[in-house]
């Protein structure tokens, strides 16, 4: 049985100038400690999705579709009920360090919230697991560090706080939302060991939230592809580098850097407009292969392999890529 | 392989923004009904010698503080003047000042401000410095100060009213010219050898025209209340000239006796302000969409 | 509020100086202590219209201090209720000298200042000289005359004049009269902020803007008459406030009730309201020949009101006092068209056979604008404030004279930048008040006089001067009478200045103290009041 | 945080000694000559000119400043034309003008940010239209009008207060309130729809900053999320705001105590300014300038208490 179950997700904002579509569709599960990384562009709703699981988007959006967890419908369980799974059960690792902590308290404070909130600890208990904590995610001198503000710590400092109050609570789930990507390359690697490694310790679930599918190769188990607020593939991980089928995917792996893949290669053109769901694959304007059908129908997900479903007409390995 | 981008609508970006600015804006009852209102008042000011049935000064001493009636629809004064026609008449002073005293600030404030944050460095450490000292003193004391310097009439409220509104705009310019200076475009205009005034000229004043229209509309209501005051005081409108502030002194007195001396002119300033104040948070929500979003 | 005749009656009275003793009025209602006992002690609080200015008598200006004064500062000379001059801390009246040059003053004796020092001759040379000669000194005008003094005795004082002077007994019954405790001087301290004179109070403390205390003192020499344990003048410049507080019995005399509370405390049981035409007045100087400034030498200027007198007739006859004072002021003050008040012993013989247009005569101010063949004459009227009230007086006028074909355009002004106007000459018509004297000479000889020192229309005429100079120096009621109605003749004729009114003070008493007394000066006399037992 | 306050401080001395300066040439430029406000009905020029002598008025404007700022210096304002210490006489009026401004800044900030937190909690609901809209109308109506309604309302009509004038705390504490709960109204409600705006706009960038979207994602109680989390960075804006309020207030109060007759400060400025008391005036003026840079250096203290950024690095970039 999985961990997390999601079913016919769909994420609409509505603002002044007409309704955006986010997300559309989006159905998927995570297993017992087991690490999905969600890949796509900016803007394709990878972040939105995760994000309406634990409702924090702003009342704008309206979501709609089930999330199961721990047999709760998270969509529709209680305020009461979700801020006890948030952070205690389900933890988000944000996009910005330097923005998600508040700099108005000192880190220590930030942390201790969270165990004083979910397990009831003291102050100075509190005080005294956040060093614990700051210490697993091998900040030095975590004793100091616990008294100051975030403006006084570097990037990847504030990341592995967040990481750190992420996990003070053990949770079944880590949604890490492009942990790396303000972070210089030597320090995203530390934080990609950090995340392994509390896997390997706490046997947490990992979604990791990612427009680099590096990171992905590196730490996931099974992948999952979006485009303009829909699943375009999903795979394991060796699976989907193998054989990518969605041309979609096969122009993200371009965008790679491998060593003898040649020149790097952009995806022309640009993420379309969400304001209207177009009524065909939403990747047929920049598609190589598209045709009528592609601009006329939306292609239904298809299992090409086990495990491996892909939403396209004309599936396969990119022609150029694979030879 | 063709890639054709289809996702843009090739309309002429400028109409469509301005099409999609009026679409927020009509969508906002509050901001039209502003909108309507000001430029009723607007018209009653321009249109006063014209729709007023008596004229502002004329007294008639057999009907002193009378009643609504069908010759006076808001009854009498003190002097047996018409309220309803010195409302309309007032409604001059108070636009003239509003939009006058505003245009001034602007006059002033916008020029000084560009610099201030155009050049940075020593010219605005020094600008900073003169607007803290005008901003030490309280705008009414500043105003109170010039009109007695000047002596009381509307025009030299008006300029007290300006340079007093001018300080805080200086600041506002000052900070939208220095977070142009580091737009791209106007390093790539810097970078291109283009002349301080043509980037200033090109660059930085139309890119700051949407905050300081917005900054107008918020400025006019301030001046409007602001001439009330000054005249209220005795230091604006001078008396035969009707204004709302001068027909609020006046009516002191008689609050026991005829408190509708005091009311109707109230309400005429109330509304000619929320008017203009609607229509500028109007503006502001749709040219500002961080506040909305 | 700023509402009603409060701030007219600031301009009329407010800045009073020196030999300003009023004088007039009938209606002077004094509520002699008699009929019910009056017991010792209590505090009576007085509201005040306005803040009296410096407590020293050498540079005091305002009527409201003359009120404070009348408490503390017991004077050589003063008014007894029907406005004739007694000796106060003089023995007698002075003794003339036959040439009207040396005035000897019998002092009383056993006198103490309130700080225990006694009063002597020695004190008053110290004073006379002090006001003669302080920097700044404000009395130094009224009293310049004088040009010595000795003091041969503890009780005699000797002032010796450089030129006749009929008004000086008057000066000495007023702030020129007051004298000082020449210890008090020598202090070194500012006089004001501790002023130490012979009165039944001693001066305790002052809160500007708030209040002024005075207790009584041990030391005056008629204690015994003295009932009350303290004075306080509560400064209270919102004529509605002050009437509140008088009807909710926070103050118990309320100076200056504005028009419109007059009918409602005139109906209230528990209060007395006393009412006194003063002796000043409200008009309007126009300027005929201030070219160049105030007494720099008069010429002839352009002004359409200047140029002729039949328009300046016109100008007066279009004007409906009684309407002005019923628009205005509520009707309750005292049109009129003359420098002295009716009130006065002089107004009857100075302007018998002058007619008076106590209401507008339009056809004839029409013809005579004709007849001045000025085709649309016009007329800049500076106000002399920037209050409602005096608004509403430009405003009236202006109307009154459009009503005859004179175009006046109205330009209030700040007080004092006003008088500045009006020195420099640069107005066309200016409306002040003037706060009146108990001398006819006060209320004219500055204002039409070619050496007036107020003569802010640039009057000039060599019979006019005559006139006056010759009533200053005759001593007899008889000739000044005769002399006084015909300056009154020209002044009318030639109108450089056109009188609308007399104010008329109305004052809230409350039942429950007796003794408070108005004369016709205006001034509130509270010394020997007290609460009925 | 220290070198922080010093800058601000020797910025606020140089601040004060320029509007000494403005003051002084501001007075003098007054039209109406002082020395005939001193002389009043006496305008003989031989007075007038022993009067300019007497006040120092006859010599040149740099000795009369340098006389005049060497005196204030010490702390000594001069004599004023009732010939009372211009200084002792501010000093008893500020605390009058205090206790209004207090009354009023507490009913602005009880009510201003309340709304403004509710209006944004809650924005587009109903809640936040009403605070939106009140406030709007908060700004537009003329304060001086309002007190005007409310004399009539409250003292002409029910006779619920006073329509005017002012009794001291020790004197009367129930009549001190009596007496100052209108003007205080008045004078809080201006505030109160500036704060409520800005506290609104404040809340709302806030509430969608990135630490609040952690802080809900941590679990914590709304409450806690609004009240700790989204407040607190909002009222180092808000802190701010209301400094620069702080002239507004005063100009507020010039007004409303002319209005309700209320001995303070404000009416105190007014009366210098309309009886051409020229060493009041000075007095007046400069203590306003100077009080509104010390309350706006007092202001930034309390900014960098709030703003840990500032108070620990020294840095006033955000």
């Amino acid at each position: 049985m999985s961990l997390l179950a999601v079913d016919g997700l769909s994420v609409r904002f509505d603002t002044d100038d007409g309704p955006v579509h986010a997300v559309d569709q989006l159905s998927f599960t995570l297993g017992e400690s087991e690490v999905l990384g969600v890949v796509g562009e900016s803007g394709c709703g990878k972040s939105v999705s995760f994000m309406s699981l634990l409702r924090l988007l702003p009342e704008t959006a309206t979501v709609e579709g089930s999330a199961t967890f721990d047999g709760i419908d998270l969509l529709r369980a209680s305020p009461a009920r979700l801020r006890a799974i948030r952070g205690r059960k389900i933890a988000f690792v944000f996009q910005e360090p330097m923005t998600s902590l508040n700099p108005a308290f000192k880190i220590g404070n930030q942390i201790g919230e969270v165990l004083r909130r979910h397990l009831d600890l003291s102050r100075r208990d509190a005080r005294r697991r956040t060093i614990e904590l700051l210490e697993l995610v091998r900040i030095p001198a975590p004793d100091q560090r616990v008294d100051e503000y975030p403006h006084q710590l570097s990037g990847g400092m504030r990341q592995r706080v967040m990481i750190a109050m992420a996990v003070a609570c053990d949770p079944k789930i880590l949604i890490a939302d492009e942990p790396t990507t303000a972070l210089d390359v030597t320090i995203q690697a530390g934080i990609l060991d950090l995340m392994r490694d509390i896997r390997e310790r706490l046997g947490t679930a990992i979604v990791l939230i990612t427009h680099n599918l590096g990171v992905v190769a590196d730490v996931a188990d099974r992948v999952l592809v979006m485009y303009a607020g829909r699943k375009v593939e999903e795979a394991p991980v060796h699976e989907l580098f193998a054989r990518p089928q969605h041309p979609y995917t096969n122009g993200l792996l371009g965008a790679v850097p491998r060593p003898g893949a040649g020149r790097l290669r952009e995806i022309p053109g640009r993420v379309p407009s969400l304001a209207e769901l177009p009524v065909a694959c939403a990747f047929a304007p920049r598609c190589p292969r598209a045709d009528q059908l592609s601009r006329s129908q939306v292609p239904d997900l298809r299992e090409v392999a086990p495990q491996h479903h892909v939403a396209c007409f004309h599936p396969g390995p990119d022609a150029e890529a694979a030879a | 392989m063709s890639f054709v981008d289809t996702s843009v609508a090739a309309i002429n970006p400028r109409a469509r923004r301005r099409r999609i600015l009026r679409r927020r804006f009509m969508r906002r009852p509050l901001a039209v009904a502003g909108f309507l209102v000001a430029i009723a008042f607007v018209l009653a000011a321009i249109l006063a010698p014209v729709i007023a049935p008596y004229s502002a000064g004329a007294t008639d001493f057999n009907a002193l503080l009378a009643h609504s009636s069908r010759h006076h629809l808001l009854g009498t004064d003190e002097l047996g003047r018409d309220v309803f026609s010195r409302i309309l008449w007032g409604a001059r002073a108070s636009i003239e000042a509003g939009v006058l005293a505003t245009l001034l600030a602007m006059a002033v404030a916008v020029p000084i401000g560009i610099v201030a944050g155009y050049y940075r460095g020593w010219v605005d450490a020094a600008i900073a410095r003169l607007t803290d000292v005008l901003l030490a003193f309280p705008f009414l004391i500043v105003a109170v100060g010039l009109a007695a310097i000047l002596g009381p009439s509307l025009t030299n409220a008006t300029i007290a009213l300006g340079i007093g509104a001018a300080p805080a705009l200086i600041r506002i310019a000052r900070g939208e010219a220095l977070a142009l200076r580091e737009e791209d475009y106007v390093r790539a205009a810097v970078a291109n050898g283009a002349s301080d005034l043509r980037i200033i000229a090109r660059h930085v004043l139309p890119n700051m025209l949407s905050t300081l229209i917005v900054q107008a509309t918020v400025a006019i209501p301030a001046a409007i209340i602001g001439e009330a005051v000054l005249s209220f005081l005795g230091l604006g409108v001078q008396p035969p000239t009707p204004s709302w502030g001068v027909m609020l002194s006046d009516a002191q007195s008689y609050l026991a006796q005829a408190p509708r001396l005091a009311i109707y002119p109230g309400i005429a300033i109330f509304l000619c302000s929320l008017s203009f104040n609607l229509l500028g948070d109007g503006l502001r929500d749709i040219l500002d969409p961080r506040t909305t979003r | 509020m700023r509402g009603s005749f409060k701030r007219f009656a600031f301009l009329a009275l407010g800045l009073v100086l020196v030999g300003a003793l009023t004088a007039a009025v009938a209606a002077a209602r004094g509520t002699k202590s008699s009929a019910s006992k009056i017991r010792n002690g209590g505090t009576l609080t007085i509201g005040l219209a306005e803040e009296p200015d410096a407590l020293d008598p050498t540079i005091a200006r305002t009527f409201v201090g003359r009120i404070v004064f009348l408490a503390m500062c017991e004077k050589l000379y003063d008014l007894d209720s029907h406005l004739n001059i007694v000796p106060q801390l003089a023995a007698a009246l002075p003794q003339v000298s036959k040439d009207k040059l040396t005035y000897t003053i019998k002092l009383r004796k056993g006198i103490k200042f309130n700080d225990g020092t006694p009063f002597n001759a020695a004190a008053v040379k110290t004073t006379i000289d002090r006001y003669l000669t302080f920097k700044g000194s404000v009395r130094k005008s009224e009293i310049s005359p004088i040009s010595s003094v000795d003091a041969p005795n503890a009780t005699t004082a000797v002032l010796h004049l450089s030129a006749p002077y009929s008004p000086l007994t008057a000066q000495l019954a007023d702030r020129a009269g007051m004298i000082l405790s020449p210890k008090a001087l020598a202090s070194g301290g500012s006089f004001a902020q501790n002023p130490v004179c012979v009165g039944p109070f001693s001066f305790k403390d002052r809160v500007a803007g708030d209040h002024i205390t005075v207790v009584k003192s041990p030391f005056y020499y008629g204690k015994a008459k003295v009932h009350l344990a303290s004075i306080v003048y509560r400064i209270m410049t919102d004529p509605s406030s002050r009437t509140q507080a008088l009807r909710a019995g926070d103050i118990q005399v309320e100076d200056r009730i504005q028009s419109t509370d007059v009918p409602t405390l005139q109906k209230d049981k528990s209060v007395t309201v006393s009412k006194a035409i003063t002796i000043g007045y409200q008009g309007l100087t126009l300027n005929l020949g201030n070219k160049n400034g105030l007494l720099k030498p008069y010429s002839t200027v352009d002004t359409d009101l200047a140029r002729s007198q039949f328009l300046r007739t016109a100008f007066d006859l279009a004007l409906d006092r009684t309407t002005i004072n019923k628009v205005v002021f509520g009707g309750l003050n005292q049109p009129d068209c003359f420098p002295i008040a009716p009130v006065s012993p002089w107004y009857k013989p100075s302007t018998k056979g002058l007619k008076c247009n106590l209401h507008a005569n339009v056809d004839l101010a029409k013809k005579l604008v004709k007849a001045s063949g000025i085709s649309s004459p016009s007329v800049n009227l500076m106000l002399g404030g920037t209050d409602p009230v005096t608004a509403r007086l430009g405003q009236v006028i202006q109307s009154m004279e459009a009503a005859v074909g004179i175009k006046v355009s109205v330009t209030p002004t700040q007080f004092t930048t006003a008088l500045n106007r009006a020195d420099a000459g640069t107005f066309d018509a200016f409306a002040i008040g003037w706060s009146g004297r108990v001398d006819p000479d006060g209320n004219i000889y500055g204002f039409v006089s070619t050496k007036g020192t107020l003569n802010d229309s640039g009057f000039t005429n060599a019979k006019l001067d005559y006139i006056l100079n010759g009533a200053r120096k005759s001593l007899t009621t008889k000739s000044r009478n005769t002399l006084y109605h015909a300056a009154m003749q020209i002044i009318h004729a030639q109108r450089p200045l056109i009188y609308l009114y007399h104010p008329v003070n109305y004052y809230g008493i409350t039942k429950k103290v007796t003794g408070v007394q108005i004369f016709g000066d205006g001034l509130i006399r509270a010394q020997f009041a007290g609460y009925a037992s | 945080m220290g070198g922080f306050l010093l800058r601000k401080a020797g910025a606020a001395l140089v601040v004060v000694f320029l509007s000494s300066v403005v003051v002084f040439i501001g007075v003098r430029a007054l039209p109406g000559d002082p020395a005939l406000a001193l002389g009043a009905e006496n305008r003989d020029p031989a007075v007038l000119a022993a009067i300019r002598q007497a006040y120092g008025l006859d010599q040149p404007l740099p000795v009369q400043y340098v006389k005049w700022a060497s005196r204030a210096l010490r702390g000594d304002l001069g004599l004023d034309a009732r010939q009372l210490p211009v200084g002792h006489t501010i000093i008893t009026r500020i605390p009058i003008t205090l206790e209004l401004a207090l009354l009023a800044v507490l009913i602005g900030v009880v009510i201003g940010i309340l709304a403004g937190v509710i209006a944004a909690v809650r924005r587009g609901k109903l809640s936040d239209h009403a605070a939106t809209t009140s406030a709007l109308v908060g700004l537009s109506v003329p304060h001086f009008w309002l007190g005007l309604m409310m004399i009539i309302v409250f003292a002409v009509d029910l006779r619920w207060l006073p329509a005017s004038g002012y009794v001291s705390f020790h004197e009367h504490p129930l009549s001190n309130l009596e007496h100052l709960l209108m003007p205080a109204l008045v004078l809080g409600t201006g505030l109160s729809a500036v704060l409520m705006r800005q506290t609104r706009s404040a809340m709302l960038s806030s509430l969608t900053a990135d630490y609040v979207r952690t802080a809900r994602a941590k679990g914590l109680s709304e409450r806690s999320v609004i009240a700790k989390h989204a407040l607190r960075n909002s009222l180092i804006t808000v802190t701010t705001v209301v400094g620069l309020q702080l002239g507004a207030l005063i100009s507020g109060a010039v007004i409303t105590e002319q209005i309700f007759v209320i001995p303070g400060f404000g009416r105190l400025t007014l009366e210098a300014v309309n009886e051409r008391d020229y060493t009041l005036l000075q007095g007046v003026v400069l203590v306003a300038a100077t009080g509104y840079v010390v309350v706006n250096l007092l202001v930034d203290v309390v900014y960098s208490l709030l703003n840990p950024r500032i108070r620990v690095s020294g840095s006033n970039t955000p």
